[in-house]
């Protein structure tokens, strides 16, 4: 969006504050956002340690933490999704109003981690909602949880007002699927259209291997 | 005793005096604590570790890394993925070309620089790692792995300059064991953070000592016949010029004799298996020729620390071109007890 | 020790089968092997007559070789101090024919441990008040404890891949790392 | 998720029970738990613990790696307490192997392990007073004490939370000498921080009011259903481990057992500040005999580590209790063929019910609390 700079900042000088609209309601939204009280795991502890005393994250204007998704912004999926865990976990992105961020926390929320190995350890949480921004480390220190919060920051100061965003769309469903539980695994085991392998991982199938 | 409500009231007056006491903690973070983290951020302490990179000495090139893949086996996670550079003629290079760490799936554990013999692989402290893409973004490759001496030694000072002696340490007892080196004048790695000017750069065997060089005449003299000694002694002994092109810096030549030529038989080597104890191998290997024998016994890893594979080393220590056989470093004490061993069985030592 | 407590079970429970298991040889903490038949009896009278009051951990092994599955119990007596006696059951690995006695009318500490063995090992505890699973979702089938359970192919994607995630990732994406092709051409060619 | 079960009749009033889950997703429930409650009104008259939200499947991946490689998972069982689930696996596999442990390793497991212990029963009373309604403030005093604790760990082990600090016959790291400075620093302003923390609650008429004659768990069943660690002590079971198996070095300090009378609530708070006394009491103790040597046995090799043929069974006094390890390993010896967790807060959670029947919905969330759960526990 084009707007004078150098004319922004001679009314600065003179004590007017000129804000485009885009820029205030983004800075009311990145400067209040509610996390959904919503620990999974050990990262959880870290989520509370960053809240407590010592880091206080009230001073980002994140720590209201609620316990309703419907009051939540921001989803912090702190620790390990297990497959018993998975639907709930959705159900309740599902509930949140739009617009609405997802924080993994630590390697487990990311992709299964230390645990991927494991037979109800889901790999990633983001086989089935959309993730924001990424932490890694287990757990991740309580300083990186708010650096993660600068960092949805400044997606969220760069979201143009209107367009481009899943909530702006009239026909887009918020709605996630919800995966059932199967005889041996969650059905389905992801959601394609959150979830795809990475493109350059995928130009070499196995099958253009064979037929070399 | 008391009145209903008293509890309540001393509560209340302890809430009250950690409220006030806040006003008056100057810097003694024993009410006030909060660390504003942006802008202040709290000492991490000496110990503390986030995310492994790899040391090297001077320039990316000299990497203490020799992919020997030990810490990618040990990996609790297995978050480590090494592939092992290799020249035109499919001969190891003594180095990584892929080294990739998924830090997305990394546990912080710190086994891999407890299991790494090389002193290569440490742990960073760097945590503002948040990132908007999960795939590319948390895969650090090479390239974002490698970090310089001086930066451990910046962030874990003690532990660095302990690393730094013991490397020192190993450097001048591989000199002095194989007195025929050339390198032997000068540390084989640069392990002070101003590097030394590498006496390496002369071509092997025709090191002049220089004029400001702060020698007496006998010491000149001296110095002057052991590097010529040195140089002739090269050529002569089968020290490999892999590992003396090692110590001093320059990028490794291939050896001529090409050790990896000796292809495995059809069958493979049974015993070429790292998962195996050294009990299980010798058992595989008790009818074998003397070098299957003295190959079973190393660690398996094919890593190079020895400056061949397995095979070459045991090949080259029956045909008697090498006679350490402490050089066995994933093996420990175990393969170089066993080596001497089963020289002394051969009746060769 | 162990085998005067062997006498004494003997002699205070007809026709049971006793055997003694050794331990590693630092640990010193004997088993003893009832047959199933007899186990509930012999707990009973280790809890009544041996004071072992306190039932601290109930698990599965599980023991294709030996066509097994074993649980063991391990008992203390709070009252004297003393412990731990094990005690160890087995049951053929098959599904119908895994069933041990449960020993949780003796000690309720049991009650969750046994539903665990039977959700993980597939052992089944007749006298059970509550015989659910505990840890996987109701609609589950296998029991994953086991040496021969085969783990859910969602394994589509591996960045730093390793031999057997490689494979499982291949078998079930068609999908190989660029870095790992090599590698695989060069197993295909074995 | 409400239902419909039965109508009863009481009287003139046709009542009906209602059946409502509690859980996965709650701010009491101290994780991903599930109570499934039937209540009358609001009295509580049937409830079910539903667990496996946080099954991480720890015992399986611990069977397909070697016995080195298990024990940084196993501070993410009980994750408050790394310390003493290190020595709890440690244990375990140093009796499987016969392996002895250097003096100074030993006093240095004993002072992260009671360090460990004050740091979990501090923040054990805060989160049951958030339960109560405190909102925070008892909680965010018992953070501030755990991260002078946490900087004591980090500058030791490297982390925070997940120590991975010892090894099998000894410690990763050696104490130095400032940090046996810091740690007497800790211990000796901890019992200020008590007393103010004891003035803050101890009296206080609404804990009282809601904690006393709450969730009574009598001694015979206490015993009879494997509770363990200061919820059994709390019901009179005189049961300490380090009193019992005397494990590592504890047979030469002086300490006492606090025990409980009646059972309820408000003597498992109280038993966990008289245990944190007592720890400062070990600490004292521990700090002042540290002897010099060899931090980890040397004959121990990190890698290729084997054991014997066989199974066992270890146990530590965990701050929740009895934390265990059965151990079995085959002829290969270099991983376990099966390795089972005890875990104590699992075990705990048994008499749930029996706590809970007859109280208000209200009073199941302080008696949740007063349990001490942690999931990756319960669940592992």
């Amino acid at each position: 969006m084009a707007y004078d700079e150098g004319l922004k900042s001679e009314l600065q000088k003179s004590g007017i504050f000129v804000l485009p609209f885009e820029q205030l309601y983004n800075w009311g939204r990145k400067n209040s956002i509610w996390p959904l009280q919503f620990g999974l795991a050990c990262c959880a502890i870290e989520m509370i340690a960053s809240a407590a005393s010592r880091y206080d994250l009230a001073r980002f204007g994140a720590e209201v933490f609620r316990a309703t998704p419907r009051q939540a912004d921001l989803m912090i999926v702190a620790g390990t999704v297990t497959k018993k865990m998975l639907p709930q976990v959705v159900r309740l992105f599902n509930q949140m109003p739009e617009p609405k961020y997802v924080i993994a926390m630590g390697a487990c929320a990311i992709s299964g981690g230390p645990f991927k190995d494991g037979y109800n350890v889901l790999k990633g949480v983001d086989r089935f909602i959309p993730v924001d921004v990424h932490i890694p480390g287990c757990p991740p220190r309580p300083e990186a949880l708010i650096h993660a919060i600068m960092t949805l920051q400044r997606k969220i100061a760069g979201q143009t007002l209107g367009q481009d965003q899943r909530w702006y769309e009239k026909s887009a469903t918020t709605e996630f699927p919800i995966p059932a539980f199967g005889a041996h695994d969650l059905e389905p085991p992801a959601n394609r259209e959150v979830w795809q392998p990475p493109r350059n991982y995928t130009d070499v199938t196995i099958a253009e291997v064979l037929k070399k | 005793m008391g009145f209903l409500g008293k509890g309540l009231f001393q509560g209340m007056a302890v809430t009250a005096r950690n409220f006030v006491g806040t006003y008056f903690d100057r810097g003694t973070r024993e009410k006030l604590v909060t660390y504003q983290y942006p802008e202040e951020k709290p000492p991490l302490p000496e110990n503390s570790r986030s995310f492994p990179f790899l040391v090297y000495d001077g320039t990316p090139d000299a990497m203490r890394c020799v992919a020997c893949k030990i810490c990618e086996t040990e990996c609790p996670p297995q978050c480590i993925y090494i592939v092992m550079d290799r020249d035109e003629k499919g001969k190891p290079q003594q180095r990584p070309k892929v080294f990739d760490i998924d830090i997305s799936v990394c546990m912080q554990c710190q086994i891999c620089v407890e299991v790494c013999p090389f002193e290569a692989i440490k742990m960073d402290n760097d945590y503002e790692k948040s990132q908007y893409g999960r795939f590319d973004d948390l895969i650090e490759h090479l390239p974002d792995l490698l970090k310089s001496n001086e930066y451990y030694n910046e962030i874990k000072p003690t532990e660095a300059k302990a690393v730094d002696a013991k490397l020192k340490a190993e450097a001048e007892k591989k000199a002095k064991k194989g007195t025929s080196k050339p390198a032997a004048a000068a540390p084989a790695k640069p392990a002070a953070p101003a590097p030394a000017p590498k006496p390496a750069t002369a071509p092997a065997g025709k090191i002049t000592i220089p004029e400001d060089a702060p020698f007496t005449a006998e010491q000149r003299a001296w110095l002057a016949g052991f590097l010529s000694a040195g140089g002739v002694a090269t050529s002569g002994t089968g020290v490999s010029p892999v590992a003396v092109a090692e110590t001093t810096g320059e990028t490794p030549v291939p050896l001529p004799e090409a050790t990896p030529a000796a292809e495995a038989p059809a069958g493979g080597w049974p015993w070429h298996d790292p998962g195996l104890g050294m009990s299980q191998r010798m058992d595989l290997v008790k009818a074998a020729p003397l070098a299957d024998k003295l190959m079973a016994a190393m660690a398996q890893t094919d890593c190079h620390a020895c400056g061949y594979d397995c095979r070459g080393y045991a090949d080259a220590i029956a045909a008697g071109s090498e006679t350490d056989l402490s050089l066995c470093l994933p093996g420990e004490a175990e393969t170089a007890k066993k080596l001497e061993e089963l020289m002394k069985e051969a009746g060769k030592l | 020790m162990i085998e005067q407590l062997r006498e004494t079970i003997a002699q205070a429970v007809p026709g049971v089968t006793l055997e003694i298991i050794q331990s590693t040889p630092a640990a010193q903490q004997p088993a003893l092997l009832v047959d199933r038949d007899h186990a509930f009896a012999t707990a009973k009278f280790l809890k009544e007559n041996q004071q072992l009051d306190f039932c601290s951990c109930v698990t599965g092994v599980d023991y294709p070789k030996l066509g097994q599955i074993e649980v063991v119990y391990h008992l203390y007596s709070v009252a004297k101090k003393t412990g731990p006696v094990v005690l160890k059951v087995r049951a053929p690995r098959e599904l119908e024919q895994c069933r041990v006695p449960s020993l949780t009318p003796l000690w309720r500490g049991c009650e969750f441990q046994e539903r665990e063995a039977y959700d993980l090992f597939g052992v089944k505890f007749d006298g059970h008040p509550d015989l659910r699973r505990i840890l996987m979702w109701d609609e589950f089938t296998d029991h994953p404890m086991r040496k021969d359970y085969v783990p859910p192919k969602d394994y589509e994607w591996e960045p730093t891949p390793h031999d057997d995630t490689l494979t499982r990732a291949v078998e079930v994406a068609g999908i190989i790392p660029p870095s790992a092709r090599e590698e695989l051409e060069k197993a295909k060619k074995k | 998720m409400i239902q419909q079960i039965s109508p009863i009749p009481t009287g003139m009033i046709e009542t009906q029970t209602i059946e409502v889950s509690i859980g996965p997703q709650h701010p009491s429930t101290h994780g991903v738990f599930r109570m499934d409650a039937v209540l009358d009104g609001e009295t509580v008259v049937g409830l079910k613990p539903v667990m496996g939200y946080l099954h991480r499947n720890h015992e399986q991946l611990a069977e397909r790696m070697t016995w080195l490689a298990s024990i940084p998972y196993t501070d993410r069982l009980d994750y408050f307490n790394s310390m003493t689930n290190n020595w709890a696996l440690c244990l375990s596999v140093e009796k499987l192997a016969g392996i002895k442990v250097p003096e100074r390793a030993e006093y240095i497991r004993v002072i992260v392990s009671e360090l460990t212990r004050i740091l979990n029963h501090s923040c054990v009373i805060g989160f049951m007073l958030q339960d109560l309604g405190a909102w925070g403030t008892p909680l965010l005093y018992a953070f501030r004490e755990r991260e002078k604790i946490l900087d004591l760990f980090e500058s030791l082990s490297g982390a925070r939370m997940m120590c991975n600090y010892m090894r099998f016959g000894g410690v990763r790291v050696d104490m130095t000498d400032a940090m046996v400075a810091q740690a007497k620093d800790i211990v000796a302003k901890f019992p200020r921080f008590l007393d103010e923390f004891e003035q803050l609650l101890s009296n206080n008429e609404v804990l009282l009011a809601r904690c006393q004659k709450v969730g009574i768990l009598p001694k015979e069943l206490a015993i009879n259903a494997s509770i363990s660690g200061p919820m059994a002590r709390a019901s009179g079971v005189d049961y300490d481990i380090r009193k019992v198996d005397k494990y590592g070095v504890y047979g030469r300090f002086d300490f006492r057992v606090p025990l409980g009378e009646v059972g309820d609530v408000y003597d498992r708070y109280y038993i966990r500040v008289l245990e944190m006394r007592e720890s400062i009491k070990i600490l004292n103790q521990a700090l002042r005999d540290l002897p010099a040597g060899a931090f980890v046995a040397p004959e121990v090799k990190l890698r290729n580590f084997k054991i014997p043929p066989g199974d066992g069974y270890g146990r530590v006094e965990a701050p929740k209790g009895e934390l265990g390890f059965y151990l079995v390993s085959d002829e290969g010896g270099k991983m376990p063929y099966r390795y089972h967790c005890r875990p104590p807060s699992f075990i705990n959670l048994t008499t749930l019910e029996d706590m809970c029947l007859g109280h208000k919905v209200a009073d199941v969330v302080i008696i949740l609390g007063s349990v001490d759960i942690v999931l990756g526990e319960v669940d592992r």
